[in-house]
């Protein structure tokens, strides 16, 4: 029941846009909205975990701890987003960017744009899981384009044509899927909670060939390189907050169907198939992110590029497959999610003070935004996954799995990899938040509702890291209790 | 008792001999020059005349300066109670090291050095620097002929090698790089030259140059002893003394004769090569030094095949 | 008779493929739509369900008459040249397109086996109007033409769905339709922008955003 | 639910938590004399420059910083404690990177200093890659432990095949030796010690470095296991090139700090060939030499912690006192800062291993090893023992000449400008801190006999084999490295002589020395004024090694004249710099190459929509055709 409360409560802050006047009473409901789903996600969580999957409405929606996972993970990242916005948006407004009525469309936006990412787990039927992901493509690509400038317009234009192409292809391999349904001579449906079962007894040679359509197209969703193409554009070019929610959870949303679509393959192929196609595109993700992370110069393009490595990262996760891997797979959605919106935030701040994109004019941040610039510091080792922050756990646990799985050569491959990234991003932050100011700057306040935001997810960066190195037996039972019986 | 005894022996056969040795090496040398030349005993009026004259203290110096002259007397002073003279062991044996003697002359070295740069001349900077790259530079050879030699010993004590060793080639050699080394640490013809005060050749010379007086009389006789060390060492090495009897008054004559007699060899090839070598360019001794130390090897090498 | 239908989407197809102008292409994105809505009432006659005649109902209203005619206006609107912009020129585009069909008819035997001729070709054409889809969305250098190709592509997938397992969920289906009309609505949305912001619309020279 | 079961195979979070447990410790920390050995080094250094940096942070920096400060230096401190006591190799991976995050912070505490941001950057990326190295080692050792206990390790290691043994080690010896900066991967050392506040040097160079030594020492003395000779030899060969190297770039550095971080270099070379050796002498089956060895090595540890400490800790006051870090700059500050030279001589003598302090014994001792095992081995390990002894000879020679330049120009002579030459001692905070730290570093000297012993339980534990058979020396008085054989060492006593030697000369000196001396100028062969423009500089002081090592050095330098007439030469400029090989030959190549590569990638997104579609389409089509690979 809860489920529909998560779903309607966006819509009804939607109607609200339209009807409120006053962006900032807006930004607070907003707020306050996502947080309620924030709680009520989290029973959710506990509620599954305990009872096992539920399917409600004729079978329409289906949720099992792994949807009800991702629904967590998306209603975090959308409250901190909501959270921040309020400060944002403000902000731009005082500066005179945007218009007060540009706001509420705004909000608006972002409304239904979280309401059809919570969709997406939470659908049943494969052909609406598809309908939810073009739906979440073609909101955002307002978003996208939220500023009109040449460049968001292009950027919007890129991501809108790129992404549905792909995802024409991904409903081509939903059709094949159900192509191979109806010629094993079952009854029609798209429900994966049908198709699970009866995995084992279909057409082989149609599934492994629908997979390639649903994982090229699925994939180009999720930045996964060659098809990542538009995730830089779109990213640099969209309002703060939204970028946060395009790497934090938009990606993820994609990696989910892909999983959903691999669960079937898996029974049905085997996991040889599944594992050999991840991997390889996650390695080549890796590789050609890293080489741009080196010689990026724009700060939001690079934090974009960081996202390809990181979503590359949590598909060779998923592709190692031991139940080590797959945890520190999903963990890492959670600390990637968290973390990359946490450094979103950052980026928008220091954008909107210095008003350029370019590394190489940004200066000494720290002492223009002593707060941003203490938390971006931080941010940047958390992303790189240095210890105690929570990405070193997940990318440990991934590596350690990689080891004991005996898979050597993808361990070197990650370590090579994330050491360059690594050395990468503390050159270009190292540059940006020390060194001399250039001339005009001074320090500037912060709005309460960003540090809020920053606190938030700080908390939730340090807080597993640490939870998860100092852990004890009875604490693990406690996790257990949430996920299961 | 008995080591008190022998312990003042020591010091005062070393304070006595070693001016002796060094006016001996003159007097060799004017001979090999055809030339009377100085009195033997021209050390020793030296230094009772540097006591009897007042000194002239810089006024850019600290008090490094003025101790430095008690720190290399001493250092001298404790490396002549830990070799053997008289009997076979030395008066305090249970630390009478080879490698803390090297270290000990380190010391001295050091305060020198350093002594020479707080006059703030020019001349003292060049001294100190010269001296450190050259010692520094003799280490190595001077390590491996240590282990050459001491390795048929077993142990590095110097007490242990007195009466119990045969001569063999790689004590030969090992000699024969020990006393390049004593040459280079004696500060003789080729690596320098004692009796020089041109600015450009002279190193150890260079270092005192700002002493007078007593002082500088303290380390002319630091110098003087240190001589004596090294012949000693080196004559243990190359004409190790038969353990010697004290009942029949004949042996204990040839015996004692034997005694000097090698330390008069020692003195008299030093005299030599101080006639016959030319004085070498300050980065030629780096080559100089390069042939101790493949000489080192040599004997390091003989010691293993047990040659 | 559906195979007359088949093949009537198949020359249409070909007609884009080799088309210079903008209105040609629209209006043989026309014919194919038709098409497809007289191989998708033919079946709900056959099958005698009311929700394929409100598919196909639905599809004759959104691809033939709405959405042409939406792009008809744009062009008029932002006073764009006839000129498509093309990479190959036609005779060359035939000859891809000649490949593409062999392809397909590749993929598909590859697929499901040559045993089923009509299957066979119901497919290989399915299939072949994707790739021309793709085709003009990567060979043609204008905004509406892209437009088109991902109406195409979507035109294939449609015919293949329908074709071979007789259309997907109703709702689904319903959902797809109001996601293309959505779609075709805010891509046109950004030809304007991209008219008003750099006075073309040929989308091979938005290049600002590299690397 | 139904489907449900259908997933067990994969993502089936109850499955997964459960095969979780094996990630997470059950022990956390172990405590052995070794780690307690540490922990004594941690705080022996860290509690004089806490002290010391009452006095230093005032009036540098803000009060909101130096609270910055003190909060990280506690962090650091703690964190290196973790290092060293925590049984787990995750735990001990995450204090691992706390400690090099935090001190990577301390480095670029000047964040006004672009150089120090620099400094750190090099500093943390070098540090990663050695984790990265770090962790495939620890994690090659769990997947045959099974687990990341330390004692689970050690018992899986028994059985654990010798070529992986050997992988492990290299990997462990890169990772470690990236931290511990052994050449060439020592590039770091001297950019970043230097530029964090002069109390944190002293920590970083004084103890930081070592927990690199500990963690070789322990994973791979105590958890490994040497089980080939080729170990040792590997890492003499290493330790003799790093201390070489090293102390070569010491003394031709001119900057005060920079030259300690060099010595640092040195140094953990010498503490290496004590390690190295006990490698080999563990291999060779000889438990008393490797055990003596070791406490060679440790004891070095332990007095370099000291003296570099002291030594970091005087230039810190000097900085603070003048203002520059150049000895060029410097001179004749000790009228000025009277004590602050004492300490700094004391350090300078213990480092050149002068008798009798603390230097001396250690290097004494592990020269002691090498004869020693130059005795007992044979053949070509003889020869090649010999070599290294010979070396590290050299070694020392040369340390002595670099302090002497070091003391002598900073301390001694004129001032050369007026940054020594108003220069103030430094206030009593910062002193009692140095005064400390000489005082142990003397201690350490006179009382070897009774810290050796102490060093051998340490030994012991770490080697675990039974020492009650073994004597390393007589009633805590005379050194016996050969356990009664004939070679003994008493530095108490050798002390006392050289102080009644010294008397005597003294005496001699007063009896028949003549009345007070007369205090003049010094000569200056009739040039009619000497100044500090006339005295010779460190440069010129090192100049002769430049030369000697210049195929090393490779020095390079630039001449310009400006002529009024042709006689007459109005000015006359000359530098001269040496090139670091390293850098320009290994470093630079690389990082280049990595570069070029990576803007050769930056080509395939060059803004072309077509273009992109296109690269779904190929990638689409390969997927297709070469399905049945996967």
């Amino acid at each position: 029941m809860l489920i529909f409360f998560i779903l309607g409560i966006p819509l009804l802050l939607a109607l609200a846009c339209l009807f409120v006047k006053g962006e900032r009473i807006l930004g607070i409901l907003n707020a306050i909205g996502y947080l309620i789903i924030l709680f009520l996600s989290a029973i959710l969580l506990k509620q599954i975990a305990l009872s096992g999957a539920i399917r409600s409405f004729f079978g329409f929606i289906c949720l099992d701890t792994l949807s009800v996972f991702f629904i967590f993970v998306i209603a975090v990242v959308v409250f901190a987003s909501a959270l921040y916005s309020i400060g944002y948006i403000k902000n731009d407004i005082e500066k005179g960017i945007i218009s007060e009525k540009k706001a509420r469309i705004y909000y608006l936006l972002f409304n239904l744009f979280s309401c059809s990412m919570f969709f997406v787990p939470a659908v049943n039927n494969l052909g609406m899981l598809w309908v939810a992901i073009e739906m979440t493509t073609l909101i955002s690509a307002f978003l996208v384009g939220f500023y009109n400038r040449k460049e968001s317009v292009e950027a919007a234009w890129k991501y809108i044509i790129i992404c549905s192409v792909g995802i024409v292809f991904a409903l081509l391999g939903t059709i094949l899927f159900s192509y191979a349904f109806s010629i094993s001579g079952l009854s029609k449906s798209l429900n994966w909670s049908d198709m699970v079962p009866v995995a084992h007894i279909l057409d082989k040679n149609i599934l492994k060939i629908a997979f390639i359509f649903i994982l090229v197209g699925y994939g180009t969703k999720a930045g996964l390189a060659p098809m990542h193409t538009w995730l830089p554009d779109a990213h640099s070019q969209a309002v703060a907050p939204i970028s946060a929610l395009l790497s934090g959870v938009l990606l993820k949303t994609a990696v989910y169907a892909i999983l959903r679509f691999g669960i079937i393959i898996i029974k049905g192929v085997g996991f040889a198939y599944f594992a050999h196609l991840m991997i390889l595109l996650g390695v080549i993700s890796l590789i050609v992110s890293s080489g741009f992370i080196l010689v990026q110069k724009d700060l939001k393009r690079l934090l974009a590029y960081s996202s390809i490595e990181h979503i590359g990262i949590i598909s060779i996760g998923f592709g190692l497959g031991t139940p080590l891997a797959c945890a520190g797979a999903l963990m890492h959605v959670f600390n990637h999610a968290v973390t990359k919106s946490f450094m979103f935030f950052g980026a928008g701040n220091i954008v909107s003070i210095y008003r350029k994109h370019n590394m190489n004019a940004i200066r000494g941040v720290i002492r223009v935004l002593p707060f941003t610039g203490m938390m971006m510091f931080l941010g940047v080792f958390a992303l790189t996954g240095f210890a105690p922050f929570s990405i070193f756990i997940s990318e440990m646990m991934i590596i350690v799995a990689a080891f004991t799985k005996g898979a050597y050569l993808i361990a070197a491959v990650l370590l090579l990899f994330l050491a360059v990234i690594f050395g990468a991003f503390i050159n270009h932050f190292g540059k940006m938040l020390f060194g001399n100011l250039p001339k005009g700057m001074i320090k500037t306040g912060e709005r309460l509702s960003g540090k809020l935001a920053f606190l938030f997810l700080g908390l939730l960066i340090c807080g597993i890291g640490v939870a998860f190195i100092f852990i004890k037996g009875e604490w693990i039972w406690i996790v257990q209790k949430l996920f299961l019986v | 008792m008995m080591e008190i005894t022998l312990i003042l022996l020591q010091l005062i056969f070393f304070i006595v001999v070693a001016p002796f040795l060094s006016g001996l090496i003159t007097k060799f040398k004017n001979g090999f020059r055809m030339r009377k030349g100085q009195s033997v005993f021209q050390p020793y009026y030296n230094l009772l005349k540097l006591f009897s004259k007042g000194q002239v203290v810089s006024e850019t110096t600290s008090w490094i300066f003025k101790v430095t002259p008690f720190i290399v007397i001493s250092a001298v002073l404790t490396v002549t109670l830990l070799i053997p003279v008289f009997i076979f062991s030395s008066p305090l044996y249970w630390m009478s090291d080879f490698l803390a003697v090297i270290f000990i002359f380190a010391l001295s070295r050091f305060f020198l050095a350093l002594a020479a740069l707080d006059t703030g001349s020019s001349f003292g900077g060049m001294g100190s620097s010269r001296e450190m790259f050259i010692s520094s530079l003799v280490e190595p050879a001077l390590c491996l002929v240590v282990f050459s030699v001491f390795l048929q010993f077993g142990s590095t004590n110097i007490s242990v090698f007195s009466g119990q060793h045969a001569v063999s080639v790689s004590s030969m050699v090992a000699a024969m790089a020990l006393f390049l080394v004593a040459i280079t640490e004696t500060s003789r013809i080729p690596v320098d030259n004692q009796e020089t005060h041109l600015e450009l050749t002279m190193i150890h010379e260079a270092m005192v140059l700002e002493y007078s007086g007593a002082s500088l009389a303290l380390i002319e006789m630091a110098a003087h002893i240190k001589q004596m060390i090294w012949f000693f060492l080196i004559a243990q090495i190359i004409f190790p003394i038969t353990a010697l009897n004290l009942a029949n008054l004949t042996g204990l004559f040839f015996w004692g004769l034997w005694y000097l007699a090698r330390i008069l060899i020692i003195v008299i090839g030093v005299a030599l090569v101080e006639v016959l070598v030319a004085k070498m360019r300050l980065f030629r001794v780096v080559d100089f030094l390069g042939f101790v130390f493949v000489l080192g090897v040599i004997a390091m090498v003989c010691a293993i095949l047990g040659v | 008779m559906q195979f007359i239908i088949l093949f009537a989407v198949l020359i249409s197809t070909y007609l884009m493929i080799i088309t210079k102008r903008t209105s040609a292409l629209i209006r043989s994105f026309r014919y194919q739509s038709f098409c497809l809505f007289l191989a998708a009432f033919m079946t709900a006659l056959r099958e005698r369900q009311l929700d394929l005649y409100v598919v196909a109902g639905l599809l004759f209203i959104l691809k033939v008459l709405f959405i042409p005619q939406l792009l008809y206006r744009t062009i008029k609107k932002i006073k764009a040249s006839e000129e498509l912009g093309l990479f190959v020129n036609p005779q060359l585009s035939l000859l891809w397109a000649l490949g593409f069909t062999y392809l397909s008819w590749v993929f598909t035997v590859r697929l499901i086996g040559a045993q089923d001729a009509a299957q066979v070709i119901m497919f290989t054409i399915a299939f072949f109007v994707v790739l021309a889809g793709t085709f003009l969305m990567i060979f043609r250098m204008t905004a509406l033409a892209q437009i088109i190709g991902l109406l195409v592509m979507e035109n294939g997938i449609f015919l293949l769905a329908f074709t071979v397992s007789g259309g997907m969920p109703f709702f689904v289906e319903i959902a797809i339709f109001f996601d293309v009309f959505v779609s075709v609505l805010i891509m046109g949305f950004f030809v304007y922008r991209i008219n008003k912001f750099f006075t073309h619309i040929d989308v091979n020279k938005l290049s600002r955003l590299k690397g | 639910m139904v489907y449900i079961y259908g997933q067990r195979s994969f993502l089936f979070i109850e499955v997964i938590l459960f095969k979780m447990f094996d990630f997470f410790p059950k022990q956390i920390f172990i405590v052995d004399p070794l780690s307690l050995f540490f922990l004594l080094v941690i705080f022996v250094v860290s509690l004089p420059s806490a002290i010391y940096s009452f006095g230093y942070l005032k009036g540098e920096y803000s009060s909101s910083k130096i609270t910055l400060s003190w909060f990280l230096l506690v962090v650091f401190i703690l964190s290196m404690t973790a290092v060293v006591t925590v049984g787990n190799v995750l735990i001990f991976l995450v204090a691992w990177e706390i400690m090099s995050l935090v001190s990577f912070f301390l480095v670029v505490f000047d964040t006004t200093h672009e150089k120090s941001i620099w400094a750190g950057t090099i500093y943390i990326i070098m540090t990663h890659i050695g984790t990265a190295f770090l962790v495939a080692a620890f994690l090659i050792l769990h997947k045959h432990a099974h687990s990341f206990d330390f004692m689970s390790i050690k018992n899986a290691c028994f059985t654990m095949p010798a070529p992986t043994k050997d992988i492990v080690f290299l990997l462990l010896l890169a990772g470690f030796g990236a931290k511990a900066g052994i050449v060439p991967l020592h590039i770091w050392l001297p950019y970043a010690h230097p530029q964090a506040p002069s109390h944190i040097s002293s920590i970083m160079s004084g103890v930081m470095i070592k927990t690199a030594i500990y963690g070789i020492i322990r994973f791979v003395i105590f958890l490994l296991g040497v089980n080939s000779s080729w170990w040792g030899v590997l890492i003499l060969i290493l330790a003799v090139i790093t201390c070489l190297v090293g102390v070569i770039y010491a003394l031709m550095e001119r900057d005060i700090k920079r030259l300690l971080a060099y010595s640092s270099v040195e140094n953990i070379g010498i503490i290496l060939l004590g390690v190295g050796l006990t490698m080999l002498f563990i291999s060779m089956k000889m438990p008393y030499l490797a055990v003596f060895s070791l406490i060679a090595g440790l004891y070095h540890l332990v007095n370099h912690a000291i003296f570099k400490g002291l030594l970091f800790l005087c230039a810190g006051s000097v900085y603070k006192a003048t203002g520059t870090r150049d000895i060029e700059k410097l001179g004749g500050l000790i009228k000025n800062m009277p004590q602050s030279a004492v300490y700094f001589l004391i350090g300078s003598m213990a480092i050149s291993a002068l008798p009798p302090l603390n230097g001396f014994v250690s290097e004494w001792l592990t020269l002691q090893a090498f004869f020693l095992g130059a005795l007992n081995s044979i053949g070509g390990i003889k020869l090649f023992l010999g070599i290294c002894a010979a070396l590290l000879a050299l070694t020392g020679g040369l340390a002595a000449a670099c302090f002497v330049k070091a003391f002598g120009v900073v301390f001694l002579g004129l001032p050369r400008s007026n940054y020594a030459q108003n220069a103030k001692e430094v206030p009593l905070s910062m002193r009692s801190g140095m005064f400390f730290l000489a005082f142990l570093a003397v201690v350490f000297g006179i009382a070897a006999g009774y810290i050796i012993k102490l060093l051998a339980k340490v030994a012991a534990v770490v080697m675990n084999i039974d020492i009650s058979s073994m004597s390393f020396s007589l009633n805590n008085f005379i050194l016996t490295p050969q356990a009664g054989k004939s070679a003994y060492l008493s530095v108490p006593m050798l002390a006392l002589v050289l102080v009644v030697m010294g008397l005597a000369g003294f005496v001699v000196y007063k009896l028949f020395g003549k009345g007070k001396p007369l205090i003049y100028k010094t000569w200056d062969c009739g040039y009619y004024k000497l100044g500090p423009r006339n005295e010779y500089t460190g440069t010129a002081f090192s100049k002769p090694f430049r030369i000697a090592f210049s195929f090393f050095l490779l020095p390079y330098h630039k001449t310009q004249k400006v002529r009024e007439s042709f006689y007459h030469v109005k000015s006359f400029a000359y530098e001269t710099h040496t090139t670091f090989v390293f850098k320009k030959y290994i470093y630079a190549p690389l990082i280049a190459l990595v570069l070029r590569s990576a803007k050769f990638m930056r080509r395939i997104q060059p803004g072309s929509i077509h273009l992109y579609l296109a690269y779904i389409f190929l990638i689409l089509l390969l997927l297709i055709m070469f399905m049945h690979k996967f």
